[in-house]
């Protein structure tokens, strides 16, 4: 088989992720320092990968018969940022030397998955990355030091991956065995080939939203994120909060936003029901919530629901769904980058312990309360250019009343969101201060998790004020 | 780079040029910088031509063009005495945080921070930098009240920051929906204003009332005005001083230009439920303030009373009417720092706001005396000072337009003497309570603070011309709408 | 007809050694049925002129798997995992839910029946077209599932292996 | 080929779905709801493939290849998982799984 | 500029140089407080003879009264000017102030003695006079609503000069909520006029007004609905003017006044601010001929505020509440006049009023200062020994009886007159009344005070000359004063009409002579109120009558009454005075309703406080609190159990199958 340059050059970043992987692999089975080397590489690497993904050009990759894999913006929005956070967790893992060697294998092939999974046009390959995407994931989990709770995270992972896969694999039988083709595009056709049918295959329309959905804590597959939050190790918190919600929502986006958005018009209902309900249910739950990363799962799932209510707008919507993901995904880094951070020095999740950051470790506390207040979306940080966007969108391209309903909603529920993050702003701010927060070791490595939390908040703050070049940046637009 | 964006720019630069010094330079950088700020806005109303009634100092850069919006800014008639209130409340706040001991250094970039959007609000001529001013001045404060505060400072400053980000939404919806409205779409204000009869009757109604509610919230009016006196009590007296000076403000301001000023047609709708609601908030705003014995307390529910004031002027929509709330808005500016500043001395001398506590305070506090019953003369509407030309305009417009409605605003003023009165004697007079003896009388820096203050209730009650000036061409323009 | 016959005698089989597994009062002897579930969908393939999946199924599941599943049971019970099998706090709740999916289902697939084309040509050689699709059209995912298999491998020897810290 | 409907079936594979379903939420042993798993999916399996045996294609049968593999994938990792669990607390019992709540 | 213009504002700044400088250096002058004296004093006699000056060029060139104007304010076409309006009226309020301020500072030096604030009292009575000279040349309302507050501050400040002693500082109160309750009502008056006739000059209103009455198409038009609007106003305007000028029944502050320094009192709320009500009343006269209703109801208030104030006089026992109540029911006779439109008239009392009730004012003072004590009944045979003071209060006594030839007979007599020719006989008579109270009121006065035997303990201590120099300076002054208006030669009517034609008052034989009867009639009746035991002080009938709540309540008599706050007191008061008229014997049902309605005005205050934090508050956190029990009730979901998660979540991709079912 010879693959043209073009190929090579289009699949770069997965390409050069199994390179690591097999590097990572390597050092499985070397003694001695070398491998602290080769791991220390990886970020960098990452990083590097990350910009060669921003540079590919455009266009669907037809080397293997069928259209499986598409380079768009979608992908390239989906590369970089799963780069840039798959380099932000592998540096945190390196700091704080917690995990055995298989840590950085298992997050790299997980990170493949994901990059492979926004990329596909087909739902064999879907199915499959979404799979390695998830493995790892499962593992990972269970890496904790309380393997009890730890253990439980992963087998509550586990089980709802396996019940929502079956979802998700049954409604992808039914449109399969329907129109015997499992690419999107001929899915599309073969349902706007016979409209009569349309209805009924929203069902297995619905079970796949449900069964992906699942692993970004949609309604009224949410239960287990938090649980699993909780219970995994930080870095791997970090980890499936960014990585694992990048992919999905990109996939999602991909499939109910492009591919299957002008088959199923009733779909974008049922995206928008699930939205809201995920969005108010997020919202209210974190409201009063004691554990920090119970209330980042909670409020991620607020913020889930927001960007699935872009879903239905298409194309269209991207601008603002892609702000929106990249200033949470970037606060979400900051955030874990900071509680991992927080993690060196106790070993307790609840918002009281973080008291008094602001004192102790002044740019850090103020960086953490900017990337709070990106999630909560003060303006003009870059999380604020998210919910702005979406409600402008919102309300400018659905039908005139429901829009602005929808968009009125979405605003006043994300409003409800500053009641929590201002709890937790109040805990860092508080002018007493925990005595154990300061780290016990100082080194550069430890200090770097600060720098990534500062520099996130630096990110947010200037992507608040330069606005839509930050889009350009990730190859928005 | 203009020169009002430089104005907005140079707290900002203040705030790095702080934290960048050690803490014990702290308060005089940030003095300096916000009277640097100052100087720079006096600099612009004395350039300030008063004869045109179009944007001065405009700027205009893109921003994010594919959502039409850009950083327009300048002042007009309507703002511009606004931006030099702001800057001129904020180097008072600054001299009158003596007291603050903790955390100095967050504590002036607070403040620095607060001054920079507080300047933004007015400047905006781009609805979404408007509304970025606006809300980003709520976290400075609720950082103020959260750190600096009272007792009960953390549910103060949650209860304001919510109940105000609350209003605040609708405004921001507002907004949306107007952008979505015109045609192209747009925040850019100007644009929007000349695009305004494109958009049907009944959405400019809706949007009215969206942004009213916003409005409603921030000015405060009843009854969505409870967060106000909680955020009083527990803000610390420079936050007072501030909040009550300029942040009630936005409220004015925002229905002046973004109600009245942009739906004339409208805004005559709501007009006058607004005018009854103004008439509410006087009345009502004074009877609770009768009612307290805490000095802030007092001081807070007198300030929804005033703000009423400002409501029935601009629901009014009469030349007279309007240019009195502007004037009162400046008013209310100046006497309820002051109070609130007042108040704030003998707290930091006692540590107790009860009326109950103190007595002959004129005894013990000649000079503070005089400034203090001044001050509560002014507030109370007592002319010469500045308070009453607002009161009086507002009401005379209030009667043009509406008869004898107003003579619930009569009420209102009689109210205010009563619960001045109840203040001023209670503290002032008297015999020396047990508490008040041997209290230091002011200091030269509360002297400073207050003096500055208490001159211009003279300037602005004896020569209000001086004021009028900067006000009138717009109103004029504004109140043409209507005719 | 006799195929037909045949059919149902596997899917009575499939559901009751498949029910036998849910219901049994020990693991052990879930299972056994657990075995004899996989080896009915095997005769069910077969009966489908699926032989590819027949094989697959045999090997992995009948072979593999079930191998695996019982040799950890062994293991388990060295240790003393619980011999019974009670049901959970939750089983009303698991009959309700399973009552609802199967309505539910059931419906659907009436209504989703007519969707189904029918086939122009039954396929005839199964085995061969999947295969040739798998290093074809599907070479993609093919190659994508050894990386899933490597990464369950890691997986399962990092979990089970006593904790050593690194480096 | 048996003679047999489609729609028998896809109802049988409904009926092993069902009965997986059940296993999983209402059995108290780790293993025995892996074993449930194990049930779903083979329900799933069957559905594919019926469904691409009536329509005569074999995305659907290739489908049920890579969804083996990787239910075996799953089960070697959940059975790790279980073991790991019962080294902790001696104990596979599910309803044990409750310390994350809230 | 021309020399009237230079002197007016000369006029004008002198009390504010005297202010300013005197606050100024506040800490110096409270130490040496002589200099202070005499520098106020020095500048008083400057102002006294500026005044003059004034009056002289006055007459000499007969200028124009509006002397300079500023723009103050502009809204739109309406304008508001700042500046000075100096007609003839003005003027011989101007000259009255300043020559009444001499003789107030004067007597101060001595009465003031020791007392730590007097560098505090000069300020503010040199501000009074800053006030009261502006408020006389005020061109407009809104100029003159200035300075009217301004005033009303002073006196503020002036009763509740001996702000450590509880009483003062509840009759200071009192004092400013009940005028600033009628001040309302001018601005709202204010308002009224200016949303019809889009003018506040006092000038202007009148032209405007005549020309709507007379002929249409030079002025304004006024429809009904506006003369309604206007009408409203103007007896707004009259409620202002009644607060300011103590009429019936806002009196009640007055009497309470007298808890400030007596100098104060007799400046203050004897001789001018009182007064610049009348003056208002005098100004506004066009507005009030415009509405003969309105200036029927203002001349029924003033007669019944003379014949009130009279009453009561008669039952005081303290020297000075007998002068207050007298202010009170002369104030009366002014409001009537003017709202008579008889303007010259008003300002004639006015001004004749403001000399001897300053008079009075001060020789009582004099008296208080020497003997202590402020009870009538503790003095008597006091001609011996202080004749200078007495001689002083006699002349005053006998100008308010309206004894010919001193000052009161002529005013009073012109006002009576006055009222005769408009031939509303029913107020006449009244008034002829109130002049028989008046004369037995100051007869059993003078006789309590200076006849008799001493039967105070304290031996009186001397009142130096200079302070019955001041005495006798504004004794001649009221009798000069008087002969100028005399009925034979009204030199005094002449000027104040001004340019206006001054319809010559012919010599009213039946009034004067009629006057002349019942003011001696009075005397007697004074005369025998002190021999017979039945009204004094301690007979039955006396102490019934004053603890009846009528008594009670147009006494006013104890300021702890008045400690209900704000307008509770207020409301209360008037309620209480309608219903005292009603059930004036049933004493058991007002006082219920009095603290009923002051308890009730109270509650309102606090109810609403309540209804701000239980129903407001309680809303806003009751929707707090519906969004967290939204937020625990989705937490409880999370039990931690993952098959009831699978279980929801089963359930859930049901609902949604069905839901889609129903999308169909």
């Amino acid at each position: 088989m010879n693959l043209p340059i073009t190929t090579i050059l289009a699949f770069l970043p997965e390409l050069g992720t199994s390179v690591l992987v097999v590097l990572l692999l390597a050092t499985l089975f070397v003694k001695g320092k070398a491998h602290t080397f080769i791991q220390w590489c990886v970020p960098g690497a990452l990083l590097l990968l990350m910009v060669a993904a921003r540079l590919i050009p455009s266009g669907a990759v037809n080397t293997f018969a069928h259209a499986s894999f598409v380079v768009d913006q979608v992908t390239v929005l989906g590369r970089m940022l799963l780069m840039l956070s798959g380099a932000a967790i592998v540096l945190f893992a390196l700091v704080t030397k917690r995990f055995p060697r298989e840590f950085f294998v298992l997050v790299l092939l997980s990170l493949l998955g994901g990059l492979v999974a926004i990329g596909a046009q087909e739902m064999l390959l879907l199915y499959v990355a979404i799979e390695l995407l998830s493995f790892p994931g499962y593992i990972l989990v269970a890496f904790g030091k309380d393997k009890r709770v730890s253990v439980e995270a992963a087998v509550k992972y586990l089980l709802f991956g396996v019940v929502a896969t079956a979802m998700l694999l049954y409604g992808f039988a039914l449109l399969i065995g329907s129109c015997g083709d499992t690419t999107f595009s001929g899915i599309a056709q073969c349902v706007a080939n016979s409209p009569s049918s349309e209805s009924i295959l929203l069902v297995p329309f619905a079970l796949i939203l449900l069964g992906l959905g699942f692993k970004i804590g949609t309604v009224p597959a949410q239960a287990w994120l938090p649980d699993t939050y909780t219970g995994a190790p930080v870095e791997v918190t970090g980890f499936l909060a960014s990585v694992g919600k990048i992919s999905i929502l990109l996939v999602l986006f991909r499939l109910f936003g492009v591919s299957l958005l002008g088959t199923f018009q009733k779909g974008a209902l049922l995206i928008i029901v699930l939205g809201v309900t995920t969005l108010v249910f997020g919202t209210t739950a974190a409201l009063f919530q004691k554990n920090f990363r119970r209330l980042l799962a909670y409020s991620g799932i607020g913020h889930v629901g927001f960007m699935m209510c872009l879903f239905p707008l298409g194309m269209v919507g991207f601008q603002a769904f892609s702000w929106y993901l990249i200033s949470y995904i970037v606060a979400t880094i900051g955030i874990f980058a900071y509680l991992t951070f927080s993690s060196l020095s106790f070993d307790q999740d609840s918002i009281e312990a973080h008291q008094g950051r602001i004192k102790s470790n002044p740019q850090l506390g103020i960086s953490v309360v900017v990337l709070l207040l990106s999630m909560a979306g003060l303006p003009p940080l870059l999380g604020f250019w998210g919910k702005f966007g979406g409600a402008v969108s919102v309300m400018r391209d659905y039908p005139v009343p429901a829009g602005w309903l929808l968009a009125g909603a979405l605003l006043v529920v994300s409003v409800v969101s500053f009641f929590y993050y201002l709890s937790v702003i109040r805990q860092l701010i508080s002018s007493t201060e925990n005595s154990s927060t300061q780290p016990k070791k100082e080194c550069f490595s430890v200090s770097l998790l600060s720098y990534i939390a500062i520099g996130a908040a630096v990110f947010l703050v200037v992507g608040g004020i330069v606005g839509e070049q930050i889009l350009t940046l990730f190859g928005v637009g | 780079m203009g020169f009002l964006s430089g104005l907005l720019l140079f707290p900002v630069v203040g705030v790095v040029l702080l934290t960048l010094l050690p803490a014990r330079f702290s308060r005089i950088t940030a003095l300096l910088v916000s009277l640097l700020t100052f100087i720079g806005t006096v600099v612009l109303l004395f350039s300030f031509n008063t004869t045109i009634t179009t944007l001065q100092f405009e700027e205009l850069y893109q921003w994010i063009p594919s959502l039409g919006i850009g950083f327009h800014v300048g002042v007009d008639h309507l703002s511009i005495l606004l931006v030099v209130l702001s800057s001129f409340l904020s180097v008072l706040a600054i001299g009158a945080s003596y007291g603050v001991e903790k955390n100095l250094k967050a504590y002036y970039v607070c403040f620095l921070f607060l001054l920079a959007t507080l300047l933004g609000v007015f400047v905006a001529h781009d609805l979404f930098l408007f509304y970025v001013f606006w809300e980003l001045s709520l976290f400075p404060l609720y950082v103020i009240i959260a750190l600096w505060g009272g007792e009960r400072r953390v549910y103060a400053a949650i209860k304001m920051f919510l109940y105000t980000l609350f209003g605040s939404i609708f405004l921001l919806i507002g907004i949306i929906l107007l952008s979505v409205l015109v045609q192209p779409h747009t925040f850019d204000l100007p644009t929007i204003i000349s695009l305004r009869d494109t958009i049907p009757l009944q959405f400019q109604l809706l949007i009215v009332v969206l942004f009213s509610i916003g409005f409603a919230v921030k000015l405060p009016l009843v009854p969505v005005h409870t967060w106000l006196p909680d955020a009083h009590v527990e803000a610390p007296t420079a936050g007072s001083m501030l909040l009550a000076g300029v942040l009630l403000k936005m409220g004015g301001y925002g229905f002046l230009r973004l109600v009245f000023g942009l739906f004339p047609q409208a805004a005559v709708v709501i007009a006058f439920p607004l005018f009854v609601i103004g008439l509410v908030n006087i009345v009502y705003g004074a009877f609770l303030a009768l009612a307290q014995s805490d000095l802030k307390k007092l001081v807070a529910y007198s300030s929804i009373s005033h703000m009423g004031f400002v409501v029935i002027g601009l629901a009014s929509l009469q030349d007279i009417g309007v240019q009195g709330a502007l004037f009162q808005m400046i008013a209310h500016g100046i006497t309820s720092p002051a109070l609130f500043f007042v108040v704030g001395v003998l707290y930091h001398r006692t540590h107790s706001r009860d009326i109950k506590f103190y007595g002959g305070i004129a005894t013990v506090m000649p000079v503070f005396s005089v400034l203090f019953a001044l001050t509560a003369f002014a507030s109370l509407g007592l002319p010469g000072l500045i308070g009453f030309i607002g009161e009086f305009a507002t009401l005379a417009g209030g009667f043009i337009a509406y008869g004898w409605w107003v003579v619930a605003g009569g009420a209102g003023v009689f109210l205010a003497g009563m619960y001045m009165l109840k203040m001023v004697q209670g503290v002032l007079w008297g015999k020396v309570a047990d508490g008040c003896k041997g209290l230091k009388d002011l200091t030269r820096t509360e002297v400073l603070v207050l003096v500055p203050l208490v001159v211009l209730m003279f300037i602005g009650g004896i020569a209000p011309m001086l004021l009028f000036k900067y006000i009138q061409p717009g109103v004029a323009l504004l109140v043409q709408l209507y005719l | 007809m006799l195929p037909t016959i045949a059919f149902y005698t596997i899917a009575f089989l499939l559901l009751c050694s498949s029910l036998l597994t849910v219901t049994s009062k020990t693991v052990v002897r879930s299972g056994v049925a657990l075995f004899f579930s996989f080896l009915s969908m095997v005769a069910l393939y077969l009966l489908l002129r699926l032989e590819f999946l027949a094989f697959v199924q045999l090997f992995i599941f009948v072979g593999a798997i079930s191998v695996l599943v019982l040799f950890s049971l062994m293991m388990m019970q060295e240790y003393g995992v619980q011999k019974t099998n009670p049901l959970s706090k939750f089983a009303g709740v698991g009959v309700m839910v399973a009552a609802f999916v199967f309505v539910g289902l059931f419906l659907f697939l009436r209504n989703f029946i007519s969707t189904v084309p029918a086939a122009t040509e039954p396929a005839t050689d199964s085995f061969s077209l999947v295969a040739t699709s798998l290093l074809t059209t599907y070479v993609f995912p093919f190659e994508l599932i050894s990386l899933v298999l490597l990464a369950a491998l890691i997986g399962a020897v990092v979990l089970v292996k006593k904790e050593e810290p690194d480096a | 080929m048996p003679n047999v409907g489609l729609l028998e079936i896809l109802v049988l594979a409904a009926l092993l779905i069902v009965i997986g379903i059940y296993g999983i939420l209402s059995r108290k042993n780790l293993l025995t709801v892996l074993f449930a798993t194990e049930i779903l999916f083979s329900g799933i399996n069957l559905t594919f493939a019926s469904l691409s045996q009536a329509t005569g294609t074999i995305q659907g049968a290739t489908f049920v290849f890579f969804i083996m593999a990787i239910t075996a994938c799953e089960t070697v990792v959940m059975l790790s998982l279980v073991f790991v669990y019962f080294r902790v607390t001696q104990s596979t019992s599910i309803e044990k799984m409750d310390q994350l709540n809230g | 500029m021309n020399v009237l213009q230079l002197l007016t504002i000369c006029g004008l700044g002198i009390p504010w140089v005297v202010v300013l400088v005197l606050a100024g250096g506040y800490s110096f002058f409270s130490k040496r407080k002589n200099v202070a004296v005499g520098l106020s004093i020095g500048f008083s006699v400057v102002l006294a003879f500026v005044a003059l000056a004034m009056l002289g060029v006055f007459i000499a060139i007969k200028p124009e009264p509006e002397l300079l104007s500023v723009p103050w304010m502009r809204f739109g076409e309406l304008a508001v000017s700042l500046g000075i309006f100096l007609d003839a009226k003005a003027l011989s309020v101007f000259v009255g102030v300043a020559l009444v301020a001499v003789a107030i500072q004067l007597f101060s030096a001595w009465y003031m003695g020791h007392d730590g604030g007097k560098a505090r009292f000069y300020v503010l009575v040199n501000l009074f006079v800053a006030a009261m000279l502006g408020l006389v040349v005020s061109p407009n309302f809104l100029q003159l609503f200035v300075f009217w507050e301004l005033m009303g501050v002073c006196s503020f400040f002036l009763i509740g000069f001996w702000y450590e002693d509880p009483n003062p500082v509840v009759a200071s109160k009192k004092a400013f909520l009940t005028t600033r309750f009628g001040d309302v009502g001018l601005l709202l008056g204010m308002t009224g006029v200016l949303s019809v006739l889009g003018t506040l000059d006092f000038h202007e209103i009148g032209l405007k007004l005549v020309a709507s009455g007379e002929e249409v198409g030079t002025g304004i038009l006024l429809t009904p609905a506006t003369a309604s609007i206007l009408l409203v106003s103007v007896l707004l305007i009259f409620l202002g003017i009644m607060g300011k000028s103590a009429q019936f029944p806002l009196h009640i502050w007055l009497p309470d006044a007298m808890a400030g320094p007596t100098p104060a009192s007799a400046l203050i709320h004897a001789a001018t601010m009182v007064a610049s009500g009348v003056y208002l009343l005098v100004r506004c006269i066009p507005l009030f001929s415009y509405f003969p209703i309105a200036s029927e109801v203002a001349m029924w208030i003033g007669a019944l505020t003379v014949l009130t104030g009279a009453w009561l006089a008669l039952f005081q026992t303290d020297i000075k509440k007998v002068l207050a109540y007298s202010t009170i029911s002369q104030l009366g006779y002014m409001v009537v006049a003017a709202a008579a439109g008889a303007g010259e008239a008003a300002l004639f009392h006015l001004l004749t009023h403001a000399f001897f009730k300053a008079l009075l004012f001060l020789a009582a003072g004099a008296i208080i200062h020497s003997i202590h004590s402020q009870n009538m009944y503790e003095m008597g045979g006091l001609w011996k020994k202080m004749k200078p003071v007495a001689g002083a209060f006699l002349v005053g006594s006998a100008s308010l009886m309206g004894i010919p030839p001193f000052s009161g007979f002529w005013s009073k007599d012109e006002i009576l007159s006055v009222i005769w020719q408009n031939g509303d006989r029913p107020l006449f008579f009244f008034l002829l009344f109130g002049a028989f109270l008046t004369a037995t009121y100051a007869t059993k006065q003078a006789l309590l005070v200076f006849s008799g035997s001493y039967r105070g303990k304290e031996k009186p201590h001397a009142v130096p000359k200079f302070a019955w120099g001041a005495l006798w300076y504004l004794g001649i002054l009221s009798i000069g004063l008087g002969l100028l208006g005399t009925p034979f030669a009204n030199v005094l009517g002449k000027f104040l009409a001004g340019h206006g034609e001054h319809h010559e008052s012919e010599l009213n034989v039946l009034v004067m002579g009629g006057s002349l009867l019942i003011v001696s009639l009075g005397m007697i009746a004074g005369f025998f109120w002190n021999k017979t035991n039945f009204f004094a002080p301690s007979s039955r009938w006396h102490l019934a009558w004053i603890s009846s709540p009528f008594f009670k309540y147009f006494s006013a008599t104890q300021p702890g009454n008045i400690t209900i706050n704000g307008v509770a007191a207020l409301f209360a008061k008037v309620n209480l005075a309608v219903v005292a008229w009603l059930a004036l014997f049933d004493r058991y049902v007002v006082d219920a309703v009095v603290v009923g309605v002051g308890k009730g005005n109270l509650l309102l205050g606090r109810v609403s406080d309540v209804f701000d934090h239980q129903i407001i508050d309680r809303i806003v956190l009751g929707f707090a609190g519906m969004v967290r029990n939204v937020g625990n009730s989705n937490r409880r979901i999370q039990t931690g159990h993952i098959q009831e998660y699978l279980g929801f979540f089963l359930l859930g991709a049901v609902a949604v199958v069905v839901l889609i079912f129903f999308l169909r």
